[in-house]
């Protein structure tokens, strides 16, 4: 068997490795046939046709070979299949929330993250699930991937080999963020893991205010250094003079607390214009409203 | 619609409804797959929103529709006996059941859309999701079945035009036919969302 | 084409009937199989120029994303791309077009059974298509989920798609009319003495695509009547707020649109079985076998749909059921391969442009299929689902296979639908720019999609930029191929030798008829006494 | 091209009454099922049972099934088991779920 990055890599591409390898075969001996007839049996060289109109001993072996012949590739990929959906009892579990267009990551200890991190050499398990539409989760260095579905949980397990950083994906479309909709795996020594996971995190405003933003999904959608996203950005955010849509009336406002109090309590109360009106309405409690707000009239 | 040399192919129209028919048990099937899907995963909930239906007037109503197709196939056999008029009497009795139907179908659906039960009310959002579910395909699926008996009434009303004009006569009763086994089929999709919409309860 | 309208042995099926002022008016009121198909086949290749413009512009924006257009833009690009090719294309394609055309003739009737029908579906084709393009223009954006209309997304964007669902809803009736229209003909309008193992394989191949039409394509008529539902009156059978379930909307979409993609490729395979005989001059081998894996190929095509879900969060059981039967659809493809290959052997081979394509086919097709089994598999198909592998595998067998196969008629049949003959010479150079530039185009995706590139990706890492540079410069060769294909072809509709009855030594019933035919096909419904290929009787090898 | 089907078969008034007779019959008798909860556990069950043998009378008779030959029983039988493996399969998946 093979190795990767993680014990889920090497075992899809054995299976890969060997489907293509019949498949190519395959493909040869009937490109190879072709060609060969086409070119010694071109009507210059064979004017008369030969008739032969059919065989049954020649249709019995083309169906029964090659039936045996997928069977046995059906067979291949279920193995591995069941092995990388049956996760092993010690697993840790890792609670992932999607959502347009972000990541969260959830550990036992209620440590959220916008990453994924994981300890080398143990096994973790990912219960998955979407806020709003569907959404895919997909590590290509791990060759795995499992929708995250609303209203549901779905699983995926694996055990990182090889300490780094790995892409993370949204593979199921979700609209218009998605291509953009990554994240990170990084495997890290246990160790290292350990001691990221028992950090408690400041709660500066500098800190916990981008860092809610992360985890409530804002940065999805928003960014904090003046480029508009999906939504306008939240750079200087405070006292803009922009046009909002409320009941199909346009007026101009300035941006103060109450609006963005109120913007986030209900997002379609009011739309800033030019935008589309897509913006979730986030659960959130006041602590978390109230560093949220404060951050954001602090972003200049 | 003919074959080659001219004469009505009356076989190969019965065929073509035939198939037509198929097409519709497959659209039909959609929807009764998901209720069995749905039915399944929430069976307490829809063992409680069936009571919500009023079981006399589905029963009543599955009379009417299984009279009806009796009047239809009555009319067909009349037709090929050569008896014009009795044939149109019944077709008309069977509009007239179509429409006592559809008539019946409306007071019921009233009657929950006055308790603020229909898609997407708010009475019917704060129920169970089960129930949700159970009277979204109330509504949808009695919904397209009635919009099929009504496309059959007013067929029917083409069919007597054209006995009493007799272009349907004795001879090319393929159409009249065709008519009567499309409204026979919205008869048999009746009779399974009879049990499945009021007798779970 | 004036020139059209006069052939020795009377008029053509393009002469003015003088019932109508308007040659337009008179053109959509007809009911002659053969006008219908030739209006079809105008209406497709002009959906298909623009779908293959709009492919062209998601490759120039992915050359390097932003230049071009934006990602709401991008995304309303390949959904409308997916939709205009599938529905509007190459679904109805074949059966539409050559099979309205030929069906009849192949068989020896005058027409289909029901002539009326068959305006009908003509006309709710375009009706359809016109809704459609209505989503583009009405107010609100285009719409933008991709052409599979996954719940919940298609419930909640603000875009248009209940319009745009709703042109699919009435092409799905026509389609479903089509089907009925042509397995009712093949029963009952079969001339005398053509029995069913006398039937050429393209009507066999139609037969099963009826089928395929109509016991599937209700299921996506409900279904997509399902999201209508929920966008205008809240009905949540998909929305999980609502206690619906998303993971069924996919079950009911694949339903169909597994078997939908057999209704692109069997027709081609009839094709295929066509020409590959004529220009070899031998029987189509296997006939029998090959006309009974169509039936096959459809039977067992209704219970793979699974397939495109094994990493949506249906249980496992379910994946494994569904990749067993997914594996078991590749036998009856695999005998057609053989068949068409055995064909060729120790025939007399002439390889002329309908069969250069035929052959381009068999491998093209035989890729794409191949590509089917490894994401087919439980296990590679956890990686590759959602990549480019998988835009890889169905351009390949819808494009390489469908897709050639049309182009492979077009040829094949272009004397006989127009009365000319095209030129050898341009329709080669057309083929080698178009082989050469589908496979760097497509090739590189199966790359791509193994290296993790997500599909529906305005914008990538940098990792698979040169993937992506590669398969952008092969889409140039592509489209100058299509280009010098098509303009060949448009050249010799009206400067082209005129073509005789039977240019190719075919043997089946259109060539006993004069190129174009007359408006009732034949004088007198012919009488058959032999099988569909018969190259090998004493009689047949004397003509020259 | 002769089939059975293409014969037309004046069906007896007799015959459509007591059809008729027999469907409402079942009508009260799957009334009774339901409302008396004679099978509780299998109501359901027994419910649609009963209306498959009313849909069995109105095709077999009113849509003169019974009198149409193999071919089209054949065809029928074809499409319900279309539907019968999509809900299957579905059904496969929810299960197990
Ligand atoms: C013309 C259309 C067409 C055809 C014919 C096929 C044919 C097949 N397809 Fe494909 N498929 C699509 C169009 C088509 N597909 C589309 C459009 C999608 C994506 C939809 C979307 O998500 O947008 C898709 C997606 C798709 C998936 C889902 C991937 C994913 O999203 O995860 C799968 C998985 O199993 C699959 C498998 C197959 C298989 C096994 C066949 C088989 O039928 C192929 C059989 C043919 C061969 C095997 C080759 C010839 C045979 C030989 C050379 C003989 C020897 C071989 C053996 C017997 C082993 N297809
Ligand atoms: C038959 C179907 C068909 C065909 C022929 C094509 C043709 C092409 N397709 Fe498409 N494609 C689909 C069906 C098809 N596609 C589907 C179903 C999807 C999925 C959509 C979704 O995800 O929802 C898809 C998605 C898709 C993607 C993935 C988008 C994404 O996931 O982000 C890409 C990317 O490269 C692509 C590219 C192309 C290209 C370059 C062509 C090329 O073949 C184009 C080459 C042609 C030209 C460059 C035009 C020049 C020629 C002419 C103008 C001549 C015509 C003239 C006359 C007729 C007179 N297609
Ligand atoms: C799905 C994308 C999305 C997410 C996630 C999102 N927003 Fe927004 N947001 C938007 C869009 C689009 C607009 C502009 C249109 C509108 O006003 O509705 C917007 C507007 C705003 C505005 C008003 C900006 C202005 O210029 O007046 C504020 C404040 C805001 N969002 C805060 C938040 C906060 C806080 C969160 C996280 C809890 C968040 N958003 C999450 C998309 C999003
Ligand atoms: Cu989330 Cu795509
Ligand atoms: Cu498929």
């Amino acid at each position: 068997m093979m190795l990767g990055p993680s014990n889920t890599a090497g075992r899809i591409d054995s299976a890969f490795v060997v489907i293509v390898a019949a498949c190519v075969v395959l493909l040869t001996l009937v490109t190879v046939c072709m060609v060969i007839f086409l070119v010694r049996y071109n009507r210059k060289r064979h004017p008369q046709p030969e008739h032969v109109r059919e065989s049954l001993m020649l249709e019995i072996v083309w169906t029964v070979v090659p039936t045996i012949l997928v069977i046995l590739m059906f067979y291949f990929g279920w193995v591995d299949f069941s092995y990388i959906r049956n996760p092993p009892k010690e697993a840790a579990t890792v609670h992932v929330t999607a959502r347009q267009w972000s990541w969260l990551f959830t550990y036992d200890n209620g440590k959220q993250s916008d990453l994924l991190r994981v300890p080398l050499g143990k096994p973790v398990r990912l219960v998955m699930t979407s806020l709003d539409v569907l959404h895919s989760l997909y590590i290509p260095a791990f060759r795995i991937k499992e929708d995250c579905v609303p209203g549901m949980k779905t699983h995926l397990w694996f055990t990182a080999n090889k300490a780094g950083s790995y892409d993370l994906f949204c593979t199921e479309y979700c609209g218009a963020g998605h291509s953009h909709m990554r994240a990170k795996v990084i495997a890290l020594t246990p160790e290292d893991f350990e001691t990221w996971l028992n950090t408690a995190e400041s709660t500066e405003l500098a800190d916990a205010g981008p860092r809610l933003l992360q985890n409530k999904g804002c940065t999805g959608c928003h960014t904090l250094d003046g480029t508009p996203k999906i939504g306008p950005t939240f750079k200087g955010l405070l006292g803009r003079r922009e046009v909002v849509v409320t009941g199909g009336q346009e007026k101009e406002i300035t941006v103060d607390e109450a609006f963005i109090r109120a913007h986030i309590l209900d997002p379609r109360a009011a739309a800033v214009k030019g935008y589309p009106p897509v913006m979730p309405q986030v659960p959130m409690t006041e602590d978390e409203m109230k560093t949220i707000v404060a951050y954001l009239e602090s972003v200049k | 619609m003919s074959t080659q040399n001219g004469h009505i192919d009356a076989a190969g129209k019965k065929m073509g409804m035939w198939f037509f028919l198929f097409t519709e048990i497959l659209f039909f099937g959609g929807m009764f797959l998901l209720y069995s899907i749905y039915r399944y995963k929430y069976a307490q909930d829809f063992h409680n929103a069936a009571a919500e239906e009023n079981i006399v007037l589905g029963t009543v109503n599955t009379a009417i529709l299984l009279t009806s197709s009796l009047c239809i196939a009555l009319s067909i056999s009349a037709i090929r006996r050569g008896e014009r008029y009795f044939s149109s009497w019944l077709q008309l009795v069977t509009i007239v059941m179509g429409v006592a139907f559809l008539v019946i179908k409306y007071f019921e659906w009233m009657a929950k859309i006055d308790i603020g039960i229909y898609p997407d009310s708010p009475v019917l959002l704060k129920m169970a999701a089960g129930e949700i579910i159970f009277f979204g395909l109330y509504y949808v699926m009695t919904g397209l079945h009635g919009l099929h008996v009504l496309v059959g009434c007013v067929v029917i009303a083409f069919m007597m035009r054209f006995t009493m004009r007799q272009t349907i006569h004795r001879g090319n009763v393929a159409r009249l036919e065709n008519t009567g086994l499309y409204w026979h089929f919205v008869d048999i999709v009746w009779i399974y969302l009879y049990p499945l919409f009021y007798l779970i309860t | 084409m004036a020139q059209m309208n006069e052939t020795p042995e009377g008029a053509s099926f393009y002469a003015r009937t003088g019932r109508y002022r308007w040659a337009i008016v008179e053109w959509m009121m007809s009911t002659d199989h053969k006008r219908i198909g030739v209006m079809y086949l105008g209406a497709l290749l002009s959906f298909f120029s623009v779908g293959v413009v709009l492919g062209f512009l998601i490759r120039l924006s992915l050359l390097s994303p932003g230049w071009l257009v934006d990602a709401q833009t991008y995304n309303e690009f390949f959904t409308l791309h997916g939709v205009i090719q599938i529905f509007l294309f190459i679904i109805p394609g074949i059966p539409v077009a050559f099979g309205n055309i030929f069906l009849p003739i192949l068989i020896g009737a005058q027409d289909v059974a029901f002539p009326k029908i068959n305006r009908l579906s003509w006309w709710l084709y375009v009706t359809g298509a016109l809704i459609i393009l209505l989503s583009l223009f009405a107010k609100g954006s285009p719409p933008d989920t991709g052409w599979t209309f996954y719940a919940p997304y298609s419930i909640r964007t603000p875009a248009n798609i209940s319009t745009a669902v709703l042109g699919v809803f009435v092409l799905g009736f026509s389609s479903i009319l089509t089907g009925l229209n042509f397995v009712t003909t093949i029963h009952r309008m079969r001339a005398p003495g053509m029995s069913w193992f006398r039937m050429p394989a393209f009507p066999w191949t139609l037969y099963a695509t009826g089928w395929v039409q109509m016991l599937a394509t209700p299921v996506l008529a409900i279904t997509l009547l399902f999201i209508v539902l929920g966008r205008f009156f809240g009905v949540g059978f998909f929305d999980p707020d609502k206690g619906g379930d998303p993971i069924l909307y996919e079950h009911l979409f694949w339903m169909y649109s597994h078997p939908a993609v057999y209704i692109m490729v069997l027709p081609a395979m009839g094709i295929i079985s066509e020409i590959v005989p004529v220009f070899s001059r031998r029987a189509l081998f296997g006939y029998v076998a090959v006309c009974m894996s169509a039936l096959g190929i459809a039977i067992v095509g209704y219970a793979v749909w699974g397939h495109h879900m094994f990493t949506s969060g249906m249980s496992d059981t379910a994946r494994v059921i569904f990749s067993f039967i997914t594996f078991l659809v590749a036998v009856p493809s695999g005998v057609k391969i053989f068949n068409w290959v055995a064909t060729l052997y120790k025939g007399s081979i002439s390889l002329d442009a309908p069969l250069l394509f035929a052959c381009s086919f068999i491998f093209t097709f035989s890729v794409g299929g191949l590509t089917g089994l490894i994401i087919g598999s439980l296990a590679p198909n956890l990686h590759l689902h959602g990549t480019y592998f998988i835009v890889g595998h169905f351009h390949y067998v819808m494009f390489g296979g469908a897709g050639i196969s049309i182009l492979a008629g077009l040829h094949y049949w272009f004397p006989k639908i127009t009365g000319r003959m095209y030129s050898e010479r341009y329709a080669r150079i057309g083929w080698l720019n178009f082989f050469v530039g589908f496979h760097i185009l497509y090739f590189s995706m199966f790359v791509l999609g193994f290296q993790g590139m997500p599909r529906r990706y305005f914008d990538y890492p940098p990792q698979y930029h040169t993937g992506h540079v590669v398969s952008t410069m092969g889409s140039w060769f592509l489209a100058l191929g299509l280009v010098i294909i098509f303009g060949n072809l448009l050249y010799s509709i009206f400067r082209g030798q005129k073509a005789p009855a039977d240019p190719w030594g075919g043997k089946t019933l259109e060539w006993t008829i004069p190129s174009p035919p007359r408006s009732e096909n034949f004088r007198e419904i012919p009488v058959i006494t032999r099988g569909a290929y018969p190259y090998d009787e004493e009689e047949v090898r004397k003509t020259p | 091209m002769k089939d059975p089907s293409a014969e037309t078969h004046i069906v007896a008034t007799r015959t459509y009454a007591v059809v008729w007779l027999a469907l409402l019959a079942l009508l009260a008798a799957t009334l009774a099922v339901a409302r008396l909860q004679l099978m509780a556990r299998y109501s359901v069950l027994g419910s649609l049972l009963i209306a498959t043998a009313k849909a069995g009378l109105v095709l077999a008779f009113f849509m003169h099934l019974k009198y149409e030959g193999r071919f089209l029983k054949g065809l029928l039988l074809l499409t319900l088991c279309a539907l019968t493996l999509f809900i299957g399969l579905t059904f496969v998946d929810v299960w197990y779920r």
